[in-house]
């Protein structure tokens, strides 16, 4: 990655689209917009100043909406470049408030928020597309509840969660815990606001709060206005410091998840979705299996997947370390349903094929293996393009011709073409790159 | 925390991966105490023997090879 | 340049100048770079030094560029953020003054100082001081080093001649890339020579055909069939070779190697009753139907034959689809036949084969699955297996029995190993250099693999691999010669006693013995600059430039 | 004839195309519509099966 950032011959466009195409072969003509970032990029040194002081906080994307990020921002820490983008959607400057923080702050003067789209004009000998793919929604599988059920979560999310850089820094905290944790500490900042409030009237009228209020109820304060206020801030707060005891005594139990269900196949390999195979979410199931068993030894997982497929090199025996070394079961057979469960524990309902017996049993976490979906961008580009998609809605080759499309000079590679691993990604790369290499050479051999 | 003893370290960190690793905890602002010196190496496996002796004759309170 | 250097090690002291970056606030936020700089003043040697806002800045390279000029420096410090990021920027910008870029030393005090040690100045400070003294003292011990450059043959060898090394090939001569090609057998095609038809129905014959016909009209390919490579020496960009075509050797050379040997299907003596009649392997079925000799209507076939067992666990990832291929081919012309497939999981990934999958089904092809512990048994023209769905042994009648087995890499790929001095793994299929992110290298550089020599690969994914290969190596010789850096080991012939310990120390080979004067010595092309040579030798006379003894002890000692 | 070449997406396959034309000489635009280059993968904490970094 920092290669390519830094490489003389790439010209990185980051944050930009490709609007429309026009020619052929040998000299296309493509016109790309590149969006307002709001910063200067040769300005910005990345220091992340702004984004300290940024007063907005919005919800993460490349957390998988986990945590949050502020609307200026960088993708991620080691992001490339490294440079950070004003979100023109949640700015309160750019909505019209009186804001600008962040340009206060910035020392290499970096934010400008006159900027505006700029369109580019290149013209280029080949195109290849490596458009990548979208992460399938769950949530049009109604019986995985996976909105309803907080800790029914994708790979994805799961993968971050994972992550020392993710927002739970690694720990395998349950979403549904997390979510109170949040809570304790919104009703803590409620809770001393309110004792700071109380404060004043104490102050006032040289009374502890309690005090008051016993004598209020007993009526020995009349109704005046001062005192219907002060009993009523402090009946607030007595409500506010209950529910705070309540949640603080649920989240003593609260303990990182261990015992986890991977469920392969949601999306893919089903007619009402995608019937295709992903191909690669059997590893990444197996894989986030293994690490979460290295955080916590404890930890136990079962993976429900109809066949378990682990075709690359090396993949089966690491599929067998696993079930040696990680606690991990592999149960054959599709998850019927996903149910609510006491403490946020979410039941899988299944058929045992061995017994033939329906079960159900139920997990700290449910981490579902989405399939990999035809981008929906891909599908615009394509029209751009004037390439052709497939029946499975990727871009269309030929089995002799693994990476060049039905439009000639544009190639394709990664999982635009079709689902596939980081290896098979990088293989197919390179193919791309040397028949775009072919096509140059042929006209230069001409003219 | 006059009185406290903090140790001074001299850290030989590859440069491929822990020196990266001390980058990017830099860059994610994790905290640690200030004697720290890191000497970046190509690859830990450079590090003689001698280096490490030598780094506790100068005074250092700890050697850590990371890489 | 040459001056330059020349001048640079006529002096006897060296003029350092210090920059401190401020880094806007990352840096003076948290210490005190005023007080850096006004320390730095003070080292010896240091004869300039100046704080910037942003040294990066093009007013700060500009600062740079001249104090280099004016103050005549002979080295440069900087003071900011991490090498791994700005080195080349300062050394080039160096080098653009006229100063040997290898004469700048960086500290980083910013993510390894101001941000993890928020909220202490005057230990930060102090810090900053210290690691500039030790940058400022490993600076004075630099010396001026040349970028290492050799020449390179724009010739490639390719060893295999089936899909992927045909693609290869081919892929090179459309890049104008001069071939040798060099396949074993009496003919160029591989496995796809035995194979009756591709999954999308055409016949394997007529793809791998016009394939070797483009290949062979191709002027800059020199094919070599019944052929071998004995032996090879040399390194990236100059490898030479001797190739036996039977009755003579050929000498030939080549910038970079592909290998491309791809596998063969095992031949499963002993297991299942396997005995080339009524129990074949899916080759000999893949030939029968290429005769139009089978004359079987009941066929059982059974996956993972002698794969994924415990002797020998990997997955061979094409014989589910070669399996449900053939049943669907055999399905098509004898629609009554009743075919079986005894499997333990389906290994159809992705778009096309997933389809295939269903397809079958929806012919009425049955599926069984059975458990890796209670396999299938064969006897007396039936097949017997445990069905864990029923929980009881059902048994199939038939008149034939299909065993996909695994490919396995061709035998004389550990040879060619040693040959070529490269890695196999635990099954015998060559290493690549990253399983993820380098699957086409060798670790050594200027080798390259593709198709089922690496692992097995379908027809596509053999082509495409062949053809990716080709953007590998070009990536090497389309340059018009090596440049390396010159952080690289070097063995002082005067203190080497040729004890040869640096030799098994060396992680890439690039140490030999010279016989003749008894000293080993570093290949400066193959050497990667790790520095274990340096560490390892007992009479300290190998060294890694850039990271000398005298040049990390000078760190040391100003700790 | 243009010797440029346009690259839309820069995750691994695009990276990794990038990367190995530059290094054969040509000169490469690589266009991606996130703020940052890296793709699903450098969302990905680890990856198998050498669980490796993934960044």
């Amino acid at each position: 990655m920092l290669d390519a950032g830094r490489h003389p011959n790439i010209d990185l466009m980051a944050y930009s689209e490709v609007e429309s195409m026009e020619g052929e072969s040998g000299a296309f003509e493509i016109r790309i917009c590149r969006k307002a970032r709001f910063v200067n990029e040769d300005q910005c040194t990345g220091c992340g100043t702004c984004a300290e002081k940024c007063p907005i906080q919005v919800s993460d994307s490349f957390n998988m909406g986990q945590g949050t990020r502020s609307a200026i921002y960088s993708w991620f820490a080691q992001g490339i470049p490294s440079t950070h983008t004003i979100d023109a959607k949640y700015c309160r400057q750019l909505n019209g408030k009186k804001c600008g923080i962040c340009q206060k702050v910035c020392q290499a003067d970096a934010i400008d928020f006159n900027q505006k789209d700029k369109i580019v004009n290149l013209t280029v000998g080949a195109v290849i597309v490596a458009a990548g793919y979208d992460i399938f929604d769950p949530s049009r599988i109604p019986e995985y509840r996976y909105r309803d059920q907080p800790n029914v979560i994708t790979s994805m999310e799961f993968e971050r969660l994972l992550s020392a850089g993710g927002p739970t820094a690694g720990h395998l905290n349950r979403p549904s815990d997390r979510t109170v944790i949040e809570e304790i500490a919104v009703l803590e900042k409620k809770a001393k606001k309110s004792e700071k409030m109380l404060g004043k009237y104490e102050e006032k009228y040289k009374m502890v709060s309690e005090r008051f209020y016993r004598a209020f109820q007993s009526g020995e304060h009349g109704d005046e206005k001062d005192s219907v206020k002060w009993a009523d801030k402090y009946k607030a707060y007595l409500e506010i410091k209950s529910k705070r005891e309540a949640l603080k005594t649920r989240a003593e139990r609260f303990s990182t998840a261990k015992n986890l269900a991977f469920i392969q196949c949601v999306g893919s390999r089903d007619f009402r979705f995608y019937q295709f195979c992903s191909g690669y979410c059997c590893m990444h199931s197996i894989k986030e299996a293994i690490i979460a068993h290295e955080h916590e030894p404890e930890t136990r997982s079962v993976i429900f997947g109809m066949d378990i497929r682990a075709v690359g090199k090396g993949f089966e025996e690491y599929k067998i370390r696993g079930g040696n070394h990680s606690n991990i079961s592999y149960h054959r057979g599709r998850v019927a349903e996903i149910r609510g469960g006491p403490d946020n524990h979410p039941v899988v309902i299944y058929e045992d094929t061995i017994s033939q017996t329906v079960k159900k049993e139920a997990f700290d976490m449910v981490i579902l293996a989405t399939a990999c979906a035809p981008g929906k961008s891909l599908k615009k580009l394509a029209s751009v393009l004037d390439a052709e998609l497939d029946e499975f809605g990727f871009l269309k080759t030929n089995h002799l011709q693994p990476v060049d499309t039905t439009r000639e000079g544009i190639f394709v590679c990664g999982c635009a073409q079709s689902p596939m691993d980081i290896p098979e990604s990088v293989s197919q790369a390179s193919s791309a790159a040397s028949r775009a290499v072919q096509v140059l050479m042929t006209y230069r051999k001409v003219s | 925390m006059p009185n406290e003893f903090t140790p001074g370290i001299i850290t030989y960190a590859c440069n491929w991966c822990a020196y990266a690793a001390a980058d990017l905890a830099g860059v994610s602002r994790f905290q640690y105490p200030a004697g720290m010196r890191i000497i970046r190496v190509m690859c830990s496996g450079r590090v003689n023997p001698n280096f490490i002796l030598k780094a506790f004759q100068t005074g250092a309170d700890g050697v850590m090879v990371a890489g | 340049m040459a001056d330059q250097i020349k001048k640079e090690n006529a002096e006897e002291k060296p003029r350092i100048g210090v920059f401190v970056c401020d880094c806007g606030s990352n840096i003076a936020g948290h210490l005190d770079c005023e007080s850096v700089a006004e320390y730095a003043s003070t080292l010896p040697g240091v004869v300039f030094t100046k704080e910037n806002l942003y040294t990066c800045s093009e007013s700060g390279i500009a600062e740079i560029q001249q104090s280099i000029k004016e103050h005549h420096l002979t080295r440069v410090v900087v003071a900011s953020c991490s090498p791994r990021t700005h080195q080349p920027l300062f050394a080039g910008s160096c080098a653009q003054a006229g100063l040997n870029p290898y004469l700048f030393e960086m500290v980083n005090i910013r993510d390894q100082c101001s941000w993890v040690h928020m909220g202490q100045r005057e230990n930060a400070t102090e810090k900053a001081k210290n690691l500039v003294r030790m940058g400022v003292a490993k600076s004075v011990t630099l010396e001026p080093q040349k970028e290492i450059e050799s020449s390179l043959i724009r010739k490639v060898l390719v060893i295999g001649g089936g899909m992927a090394g045909l693609s290869a090939a081919d892929a090179f001569a459309a890049m104008g890339i001069e071939v040798i090609l060099v396949e074993k057998s009496g003919a160029l095609g591989g496995l796809l020579r035995k194979i009756n038809r591709l999954a999308n129905g055409e016949a394997a014959i007529d793809v791998i055909s016009n394939l070797i016909e483009k290949v062979e009209s191709r002027s800059n390919i020199s094919v070599y069939t019944g052929s071998e490579v004995k032996s090879i020496g040399g390194y990236i960009g100059n490898f030479n070779m001797t190739v036996s075509t039977g009755d003579k050797n050929i000498e030939e050379s080549a910038g970079c190697v592909v290998v491309a040997t791809g596998a063969l299907p095992w031949v499963p003596e002993g297991l299942y009753g396997y005995n080339g009649e009524g129990v074949i392997t899916q080759i000999e079925l893949e030939d029968r139907l290429k005769t139009g000799a089978l004359n079987a209507s009941q066929i059982v076939m059974i996956q993972c034959a002698g794969a994924r067992t415990n002797n020998r666990e990997f997955c061979s990832r094409i014989c589910c689809m070669t399996a449900v291929k053939n049943a669907l081919i055999i399905k098509e012309y004898k629609p009554d036949s009743e075919i079986h497939i005894l499997y333990r999981d389906m290994q159809m990934y992705g778009t096309e084969k997933e389809k295939m999958l269903w397809d079958a089904r929806g012919k009425g092809i049955r599926f069984h699955v059975f458990d890796k512990d209670k396999p299938p048994d064969v006897k007396n023209g039936k097949v017997h297996f445990f069905q864990p769905l029923l929980g009881e042994t059902r048994e199939i009648p038939c008149d034939l029995v299909v065993l996909s087995t695994p490919l396995l890499p061709n035998e004389n790929a550990r040879n060619l190993a040693r040959t070529f001095r490269v890695p196999v793994d635990q099954n015998g299929f060559f290493l690549e250099a990253h399983a993820k992110l380098r699957p086409l290298d060798f670790a050594a550089d200027g080798i390259f693999l593709c198709g089922s020599a690496r692992y097995p690969a379908t027809t596509a994914e053999a082509r495409s691999q062949g053809i990716g290969v080709a953007s590998r190596a070009a990536g090497i010789l389309f340059k018009e010669k090596l440049v390396t850096s010159a952080i690289v080991a070097g063995i002082r012939d005067d203190t080497c006693v040729g004890c040869m310990i640096c030799l098994n120390a060396c992680p890439y080979q690039a140490i030999s013995f010279n016989e003749i004067s008894n000293v080993c010595e570093v290949n400066v092309i193959l050497c990667k600059g790790c520095g274990n040579c340096a560490a390892a030798c007992p009479s300290h006379s190998a060294r890694l430039k850039g990271f000398m003894q005298k040049q990390v002890l000078a760190q040391i000692r100003a700790f | 004839m243009n010797k440029d070449i346009l690259i839309i997406g820069a995750g691994i396959a695009g990276i990794q195309a990038s990367l190995d034309l530059a290094e054969m000489g040509f000169m490469v635009h690589l266009v991606e519509q996130l703020p940052s280059i890296g793709g699903k993968m450098a969302q990905l904490d680890k990856t198998f099966p050498t669980n490796d970094c993934a960044i």
